[in-house]
């Protein structure tokens, strides 16, 4: 079976002057049509460089795509030429980039930037395409879509930015939406009405949708996979229920610990995950979770942990859920008490 | 408002630059009536002073050009007894102006290309080449690269005519040695400034559109990197439009660019002003030109603070 | 030295001529100041005019001065009034006729102090020209008369050895009377332009070409060939160069030096003495040059035939005298006649310079300075002339070189040393060479100031026979070359490459090539 | 209007010690054709010492304009703004650089506020440098304790900007509005694009600042959680104006206005399959700030709205102790 | 799978303390060195930079090397090709070599102050303009009267200015240098308030305004580094355009004097070889000055790229 997308063995470095920061470590999944995939993890962790290395914005050097395939239906997409790659880009694979200010032409009409897809891909008319853009600024929730057509990004607020973004990335309807964190800077109803959105688009054209983002609570309304990564690695990774119910991986048990819970009244101060994440320069040899990990073993500071298969798709790359390991139920109840 | 305002500073300017001219003008050793030949007797010389008001105190003279002036009469030239600045003025710009624009149309056409095909190749052999290029252009002067083009396009293979004016093939070689340095100079603006702009994020959302290269560079990069060949080029247009004497020389154009020169060569005062005048009022307005495009290139651009 | 007097003899029959298209394309070099005869000064415009206009007198093909619009002429005794007969059918290129006021009415323009004309100063033989012109006379009292339309009286405050001569200039031709009197600005382009000269103006793009066509109204236009003459104004010599190499130009002057050398050979080359001196002068009353020993010890120290060979490469004479070549006298050339006044010797420099220090009491020479005005050939023989005074001399002198008008003014002011100069004779006669360094001339830089030498020049211009009078200027020039204010370096030449297709071409000693009778031969 | 505004500032300072006082604040953009944006239209607001404002609301609302605003990094149109009690427009230019320094700003864009040419150790320090608070070692250990406080290490100093993802530089962003001891910190979603694990990190340091450091924060953000968390008052703004205003427990327990409700109930539930509460959609498009809706600016989407919230605008009252709201249904004829 | 060969001993939980991981420590090189580092590495710059020292190199030497004098002069043996003289001669009969050498001397250091004169003068002043426009309405007034200034620097005819300076001065390299900086900041102060015009609007230097980073450091380390690109590339013309200038200045009587050469002289009075043929005349001296801008372009080319993070590789 094909899926619509597969990334296998990804690994990503950046030359930078002090060495070379492995961003993407042996990263492999899949979506397909249809489906909503979201990645979380920790911030650095290598997420937008593992999306943009699938859209072939990865600039080389200083990237280095060491290896890797990235499998469009079934093609190859690191592999295509340029041109042809511009046929895939902006009409079958789009994307939310997660920077709206930078990421937007400060020197073009923000109207322009969205119908500019419509008019290179669907070949629309000047006209035509400017209707539809007008549409996609309403459809984003953006108010007075004429006056804001002809606007400058720098006249638009921070969430007008990743709405206008975003009205760029559906434009063209693509099969697969990359939407790397697009609702940071929204309000949560205007973020609703964007997820809406998003979830009207996989309905009814069946996209799929890979959306990276922090917040658990939108992972657990919108996707139906989840992958966490740590350090440049899947660390974690399968549906959500399986995910927020059934959390293999102490990293995973950490981000769930941080969320402040809104509808309990008392204030208790967050519990975040004690240490900082490991230099991507010389990342540990064994698991990069293991020096800030409370159920660290020996084994975890030497051995890199390979992908235990929890269930059918629910992966962790954790030692504890080798046999030998300490029953993870006791570890948890033993680190709680720490 | 703004525009009156502006209007009025662009008008002092201009009054500053006539003055200061006048008074260098004046100052400078040297008399338009001074020859090898035949020195005159001081009684003759008074005569023809007189003929061009040159013996009235220097108020009087400055506040009758001045006069004249704002009647937009330039006054008659001394070295061509026979015409006006005025006439001097109209039947030199055709040609240089001809020149100046394929000129700049050339040099930005070819700048623009050349540079922006040095970024998208930054560190490859084509951006050498362009390089090695854009190097000859500004180090190899009009000067010396006329000469060569009549020796070779002209005399040796006879295709073009050595110089002068009249049909279009006469003013392709000129074209050519003219556009030539700036279009070096816009190249490595262009280069610059487009390698900056390359690196940008929005350049790689244009990219995730899926846009060609070409579409990619024209609408997005161009915009955001052309301002240092916007800021160079103003100048630039001012003095190529109203005539350059070396080509003009070179290729015997009857423009207005020699005047320029042989004006202050020979002293000829009324032709000095007049040509400051007309070059100062060109500058000044192409000058604010540019300025507004700036705002119009970048729209994040704020000139005035709009009184706060 | 060939040139002024040599004349092609026709080599083809009449008609060879047939079918062939009388056109010339002449390169002006400069775009014509004024083509108004009072107010020409320049070469150039001059040039344009002795094709358009004609004067009282005009140059033969001998280049000597005949009458022209005059048919007749009566000099009275004392050789101050002289009385013109104007030809029957002198005509304006219009078919109206010339007559003596417009003689009389165009010489009394010139004069007008309100003309402004700058060679005024030519007239001031006439009588009562000059306090007319310095505001100090009435027009009524100015020696101009026309009697009737034919007949023109000039009076004259002195008898004038070269007369003849000076009214072949521009300055003296006419201009038509009622024209110039309607329309202030007739000469400003070829629309109303009229003139009786052999060609008439018919078209003039400023700064690009001056057309003159064959003027039918013209009294010997039958002898007149050329249908058409084309000045180009093309300044650079390089492109002009080019421009006679592919075929655009007919005839060019002047040509650059780098081109000499290989030109030399070619048949179409030809070199001809201009009526000119190329020299340093010396500031007399500036320190070392007060004294006439240090001055001769510089002019002796200068090796002027590597100048001329080595740079300027046109074929000039290396000089030793102030009067060029070119005067013809009973005995011969006036310069033949008076020879040369020194030797170069390095030796006798060296002495000299020893000599005049002593005599001043220095025992260093002020240090000097060579000042030139900017252009490839002066900076090249002035570097030269440096390294022969040290070499020859062992005198280090600075140079510095200034722009022309700044240059004129600092020479006029008398800031310097040493300064390079030319002069070019307007006529062909030594006087106009020799009244460079009378004491009261404005051209007189050196400040040099000789009562004998001013007394014999003066008897020599008033002096009515012609060897008499050559012997006079001899006299003057053998005190100027004993004094040296100045040394001269070389006489100048000029260079011209003419196409082959033309014949009867006249190349003059002052003025540039006359190609009244010039007739194109072949495609 | 204006009166009861000025009144209702009146009964916010009476509180207690305020160190910043914003009154009347308009910030009015121009745009093509002459048109005016009403980004920021007749604010008051009073923030007390050591406390932390929360600052929610709809997107483009003015949030960030009012944050950017009163730090000073734009001019008002109108209105004062008092900091420890003096008129910031009238100080004199060594009190302006201390309140200057005082008062600072985290970034709402990350990446465009740093400069893509200096080190990351650079830019953080550079309010070290520039108000000379340590020199040498000590300036360096400073910057290396401010990436660590943030979470990330201190050989990042040596990186340039580009080389982070988006909420390392976020990060950066904090680290550098920390490091010039400030008094006041106006944090425009300062943790939007960080994974919350780091999320709880920087809410930490940020709470052990206010308690140790006594700082003063304006906290923007849209993640209701987090704002509540970590802030004493929240106000809600939407389309220029401020809705609503109360203690943050108030706000969650019992939101009066309209807009709140919905914003409230459009928060998403970390908890797959958790039975969806019933959201509040809001109809119609959001109005434009070129030409607001008269009276109330949210009646146009209001799902209670009467007749007369289109003819007058509803006044900004206190309707419980320490709870604010600008809506006409708390009209004291209709609530009690 | 390869999990099953470690051994059990190994899945026992570690103390924390074991668990850290001391970071490991880089170099940590200053600023200035890695730019340096950087520069070094770029190939083109290293490449400029050599051929630079070379060109200096025989300016200083270059002369002494050959048993002629750069002025002494030999009429007979004019217009040599290379050859004896290993450069030929000029028309003069002058050593090619030694005059070229010599004129590196003048012409270089023209080109090199003229340069840096424009630099710290147009980038000050534009810099200046730039960022006080459009701040207030006395940032306005700052930038209209510089921009002013400027026009009416490009108004008043450049010949003009430099016969008057003429008449004030003496002769020499310095007058040179003068008329060369009278009006030739204009274009770089041009320049960089444009390039400043647009930087200013980025929100980092709001940042760094807010931080209360002075005016002047704010556009000295933040507007000018952004700048720099193109302020090096409008440098790289300065040196070209003041050895020709010089020659005109000669010309009009205010450059080095005869009989010391420049470049731009020397190819000024070599333009006739066109016709002649007398090619190394013009070939020498063009060469070099065409040389010397090569090594600047690829020197700022490869400053440019060093000095930007984001090109590295
Ligand atoms: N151009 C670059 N040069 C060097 N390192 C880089 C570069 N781009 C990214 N990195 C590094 O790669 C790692 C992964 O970055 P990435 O942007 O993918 O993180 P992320 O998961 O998207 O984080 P966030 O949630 O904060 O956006 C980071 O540690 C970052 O420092
Ligand atoms: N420079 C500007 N020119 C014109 N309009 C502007 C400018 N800056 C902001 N605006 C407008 O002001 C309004 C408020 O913007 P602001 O950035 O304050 O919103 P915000 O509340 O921060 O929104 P977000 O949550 O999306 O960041 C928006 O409508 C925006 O378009
Ligand atoms: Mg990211
Ligand atoms: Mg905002």
């Amino acid at each position: 079976m094909s899926h619509l997308l597969e990334v296998k063995n990804l690994e990503v470095n950046f030359k930078t002057y002090g060495g070379e920061v492995k961003a993407v470590r042996n990263v492999s999944f899949h979506i397909d049509k249809g489906e909503i995939v979201a990645i979380v993890g920790e911030s650095g962790s290598g997420k937008s460089v593992t999306v943009q290395t699938v859209m072939g914005l990865i600039p080389t050097p200083p990237g280095i795509i060491k290896n890797g395939e990235v499998l469009f239906e079934g093609k190859n997409l690191l592999k295509l030429s340029k041109r042809e790659m511009q046929k895939v880009k902006g009409s079958k694979i789009s994307m939310i980039f997660q920077d709206p200010m930078t990421s937007l032409n400060p020197t073009m009409k923000i109207g322009k930037q969205i119908e500019e897809g419509l008019i290179v891909h669907q070949k629309l008319g000047n006209t035509e395409a400017k209707k539809r853009a007008i549409d996609m600024i309403r459809l984003v929730g953006i108010p007075n879509p004429e006056e804001r057509y002809n606007q400058y990004p720098h006249e638009f607020s921070g969430g007008m930015r990743q709405r206008a973004m975003i009205a760029i990335a559906l434009a063209c309807n693509p099969e697969l939406l990359i939407a790397d964190e697009p609702t940071t800077a929204l309000d949560v109803t205007i973020q609703a009405q964007v997820l809406d959105l998003m979830r009207d688009l996989k309905e009814k054209t069946d996209t799929a949708i890979i959306l990276i983002t922090h917040d658990l609570g939108v992972v657990a309304e919108t996707a139906e996979r989840v992958i966490v990564m740590y350090a440049g690695m899947m660390v974690e990774s399968g549906t959500v229920r399986e995910l927020f119910e059934n959390p293999r991986h102490p990293y995973t048990w950490g981000l769930m610990e941080s969320i402040p819970d809104h509808t309990s009244a008392e204030k208790e101060r967050l519990v975040p995950i004690e240490g900082t994440p490991p230099d991507l320069f010389s990342p540990p040899a064994g698991c990069p979770f293991a020096p800030r990990c409370k159920y660290a073993m020996e084994v975890c500071l030497s051995e890199m942990p390979p992908a235990f298969e929890i269930e059918t798709g629910h992966y962790s790359r954790c030692w504890l859920n080798d046999p030998r390991a300490p029953k993870a139920e006791d570890l948890v109840a033993a680190g709680r008490e720490n | 408002m703004y525009i009156v305002k502006r209007l009025l500073t662009m008008l002092l300017t201009l009054w500053v630059i006539i003055t200061l001219t006048f008074v260098i003008m004046k100052f400078i050793p040297g008399d338009p009536f001074a020859s090898d030949a035949d020195a005159l007797p001081e009684e003759v010389l008074q005569n023809i002073r007189a003929k061009y008001n040159l013996d009235k105190p220097l108020p009087v003279q400055y506040a009758l050009y001045m006069k004249n002036l704002v009647m937009m009469d330039l006054g008659p030239s001394i070295k061509s007894e026979t015409r006006t600045v005025n006439s001097i003025i109209a039947d030199g710009i055709p040609a240089s102006a001809t020149l100046g624009i394929q000129a700049l149309v050339i040099a930005l056409f070819f700048g623009l290309l050349l540079g922006i095909m040095a970024a998208l190749n930054h560190n490859k052999p084509i951006d050498f080449l362009a390089m090695m290029i854009a190097i000859l252009g500004i180090s190899v002067p009009s000067f010396i690269l006329a000469p060569l083009l009549i020796k070779y396009f002209a005399v040796e293979w006879r295709l073009l005519p050595v110089a002068s004016w009249g049909s279009f093939q006469h003013s392709i070689l000129p074209s050519l040695a003219l556009a030539a340095s700036p279009m070096a100079v816009i190249a490595r603006f262009m280069r610059s400034s487009m390698i900056d702009v390359m690196n940008q994020n929005y350049i790689k959302t244009a990219n995730a559109k899926g846009l060609s290269t070409p579409r990619l560079v024209i609408k997005h990069g161009i915009r955001n990197a052309i301002l240092p060949v916007i800021t160079f080029i103003g100048p630039l247009a001012v003095a190529l439009i109203t005539g350059t004497f070396v080509i003009e020389k070179i290729f015997a154009i009857p423009g207005l660019g020699k005047y320029f020169v042989d004006s202050i060569f020979n002293r000829d005062y009324p032709v000095i002003l007049g040509t400051t005048i007309f070059f100062s009022t060109i500058l000044v307005v192409i000058l604010f030109l540019i300025d507004i495009s700036y705002r119009l290139i970048d729209p994040r651009i704020k000139l005035s603070s709009g009184g706060k | 030295y060939g040139g002024g007097n040599q004349k092609s003899s026709a080599t083809g029959s009449k008609d060879s001529t047939k079918g062939i298209k009388q056109e010339l394309v002449l390169n002006a070099i400069n775009e014509p100041p004024s083509l108004d005869p009072a107010m020409a000064t320049d070469t150039t415009s001059a040039w344009i005019l002795d094709h358009t206009f004609e004067g009282l007198y005009v140059k033969n093909k001998d280049d000597k001065p005949v009458l022209g619009t005059a048919k007749d002429v009566k000099v009275s005794d004392d050789g101050k009034t002289y009385t013109f007969t104007i030809r029957d059918d002198a005509k304006w290129s219009d078919g109206s006729p010339v007559t003596a006021h417009d003689f009389e009415y165009s010489w009394k323009r010139t004069m007008n102090p309100d003309t402004g004309a700058q060679f005024a100063f030519y007239m001031y033989y006439i009588k009562g020209a000059e306090e007319f012109n310095k505001g100090k006379g009435t027009i009524e009292d100015v020696g101009v008369k026309a009697t009737d339309d034919h007949t023109l009286v000039v009076e004259l405050n002195n008898p004038l050895g070269y007369f003849e001569e000076l009214l072949t200039l521009r300055t003296f031709y006419p201009v038509k009377k009622d024209l110039v009197e309607q329309n202030k600005d007739w000469a400003a382009g070829a629309d109303v332009y009229i003139s009786n000269g052999p060609f008439k103006m018919t078209e003039w793009k400023h700064d690009s070409q001056v057309v003159a066509e064959k003027n039918e109204n013209y009294y010997d236009s039958k002898n007149i060939a050329l249908e058409k003459i084309t000045w180009k104004v093309v300044n650079d010599a390089t492109t002009y160069y080019q421009m006679y190499k592919t075929g655009e130009l007919d005839l060019i002057q002047t040509l650059p030096t780098d081109v000499v050398e290989q030109e030399k050979s070619n048949k179409e080359y030809k070199n001809v003495p201009y009526f000119g001196t190329y020299m340093y002068m010396f500031n007399v009353t500036k320190e070392p040059f007060t004294n006439a020993k240090v001055r001769r010890a510089f002019a002796l120290a200068i090796n002027r035939e590597p100048i001329t060979k080595n740079i300027t490469k046109a074929g000039e004479t290396p000089a030793y005298a102030f009067v060029p070549q070119g005067v013809e006298t009973s005995k011969g050339d006036f310069r033949e006649v008076g020879g040369d006044y020194f030797k170069e010797d390095s030796e006798q420099a060296k002495k000299l310079l020893q000599e005049g220090m002593a005599e001043e009491g220095w025992s260093t020479l002020p240090p000097v300075t060579i000042i030139y005005n900017t252009s490839e050939n002066n900076k090249k023989i002035t570097e030269a002339v440096q390294e022969m005074l040290k070499k020859n001399l062992g005198v280090d002198v600075k140079l510095a070189n200034q722009e022309w008008k700044t240059y004129l003014d600092t020479t006029h002011q008398g800031n310097f040393q040493m300064a390079r100069m030319g002069w070019i004779g307007s006529l062909l006669d030594p006087v106009v060479i020799l009244d460079y360094y009378l004491g009261d001339s404005p051209n007189n830089r050196s400040r040099w100031v000789n009562e004998e030498y001013d007394k014999l020049m003066a008897q020599a211009k008033a002096e009515q026979d012609k060897d008499k009078h050559f012997e006079l200027l001899h006299q003057a020039e053998d005190i100027l070359m004993e004094e040296l204010p100045f040394f001269p370096v070389y006489h100048y030449t000029n260079t011209y490459l003419t196409s082959p297709k033309f014949k009867d071409i006249i190349y003059p000693f002052n003025r540039y090539p006359n190609v009244k009778w010039a007739k194109k031969v072949s495609e | 209007m204006a009166k009861l505004l000025v009144e209702a500032a009146e009964k916010q300072s009476a509180s207690s010690d305020t160190l910043l006082k914003v009154e009347n604040l308009k910030k009015y953009f121009t745009i093509k054709n002459n048109q005016t944006v009403k980004s920021v239209d007749d604010i008051s607001i009073e923030i007390k010492r050591g406390e932390t404002f929360g600052l929610v609301g709809e997107s483009g609302s003015g949030k960030s304009t009012l944050g950017k605003t009163i730090v000073g990094l734009q001019d008002p149109t109108e209105g004062r703004m008092f900091y420890n009690g003096a008129d910031l427009s009238t100080l004199g230019r060594k009190e302006k650089a201390i309140a200057n320094r005082e008062m600072q700003i985290i970034f709402q864009d990350p990446h465009a506020s740093l400069n893509p040419r200096m080190r990351v150790g650079d830019i953080i320090a550079e309010g070290i440098d520039a108000h000379g608070l340590a020199k040498g070692k000590e300036r360096q250990e400073r910057v290396y304790d401010l990436l660590e406080r943030v979470g990330l290490r201190p050989e990042h100093a040596r990186r340039y900007p580009h080389e982070f993802s988006g909420g390392q530089r976020q990060r950066i962003g904090i680290a550098r509005a920390l490091a010039v001891n400030p008094k006041f910190i106006v944090a425009d979603e300062p943790i939007s694009a960080l994974d919350v694990s780091i999320q709880a990190q920087v809410i930490n340091l940020l709470e052990d600042l206010r308690e140790q450091e006594g700082l003063t924060y304006l906290f923007i953000a849209h993640d209701l959680g987090m704002v509540k968390h970590i802030s004493d008052r929240i106000g809600v703004m939407y389309l220029g104006k401020m809705m609503e205003l109360a203690t943050s427990d108030d706000l969650f327990a019992e939101p009066l206005h309209p807009y709140t409700t919905a914003l409230m109930s459009a928060i998403p539930v970390a908890k797959p399959g958790a039975a969806k509460r019933e959201r509040i959609v809001l109809k119609g498009d959001p109005p434009s700030p070129v030409n607001p809706p008269s009276g109330c600016r949210f009646r146009t989407r209001c799902p209670h709205a009467m007749s007369i919230c289109a003819e007058a605008i509803p006044a900004f009252r206190e309707v419980q102790p320490e709870h604010w709201v600008a809506c006409h249904l708390y009209n004291e004829r209709n609530y009690t | 799978m390869e999990a099953k060969k470690l051994e059990g001993s190994l899945f026992v939980p570690v103390s924390a303390e074991k668990r850290i991981v001391d970071p490991i420590q880089r170099p940590s090189l200053s600023v200035w060195k890695e730019t340096l580092m950087n520069i070094m590495k770029n190939k083109l710059a290293v490449l400029g930079m050599s051929i630079l020292v070379i060109i200096l190199f025989f300016a200083i030497f270059g002369p002494k090397m050959v048993p002629y004098s750069a002025s002494g002069q030999d009429l007979t043996n004019g217009n040599l090709a290379p050859g004896k003289h290993w450069f030929g001669t000029d028309d003069l009969g002058r050593d090619m070599w030694a005059r070229t050498w010599y004129g590196a001397r003048v012409s270089l250091t023209i080109g090199f102050v003229a340069a840096l004169i424009d630099l710290v003068l147009g980038v000050t002043i534009g810099g200046i303009a730039g960022y006080m426009a459009g701040r207030s309405k006395k940032g306005d007034r700052v930038d209209n009267i510089i921009m002013r200034i400027i026009e009416i620097l490009y108004g008043i005819p450049y010949l003009l200015i430099v016969i008057l300076l003429m008449v004030i001065m003496e002769p020499g390299v310095t007058s040179i240098i003068i008329a060369l900086t009278v009006t030739g900041w204009v274009s770089m102060a041009r320049i960089t308030r444009g390039q400043i015009l647009q930087l200013k609007s980025q929100e980092y230097v709001m940042a760094a305004e807010k931080l209360g980073t002075s005016h002047a450091k704010i556009v000295l380390r933040h507007l000018l580094p952004n700048a720099l690109g193109i302020i090096i590339v409008n440098l790289t013309f300065t040196i070209p355009q003041a050895i020709f200038a010089e020659s005109f200045l000669s010309f009009l009587g205010l450059g080095v004097q005869a009989p010391h050469a420049s470049w731009g002289t020397m190819a000024n009075d070599a333009l006739g070889v066109i016709l002649s043929g007398h090619w190394w005349r013009l070939f020498f001296p063009g060469f070099l000055i065409s040389l010397t801008m090569f090594a600047f372009n690829a020197f700022g080319d490869g400053l440019q790229d060093a000095l930007d993070p984001r090109n590295r590789k």
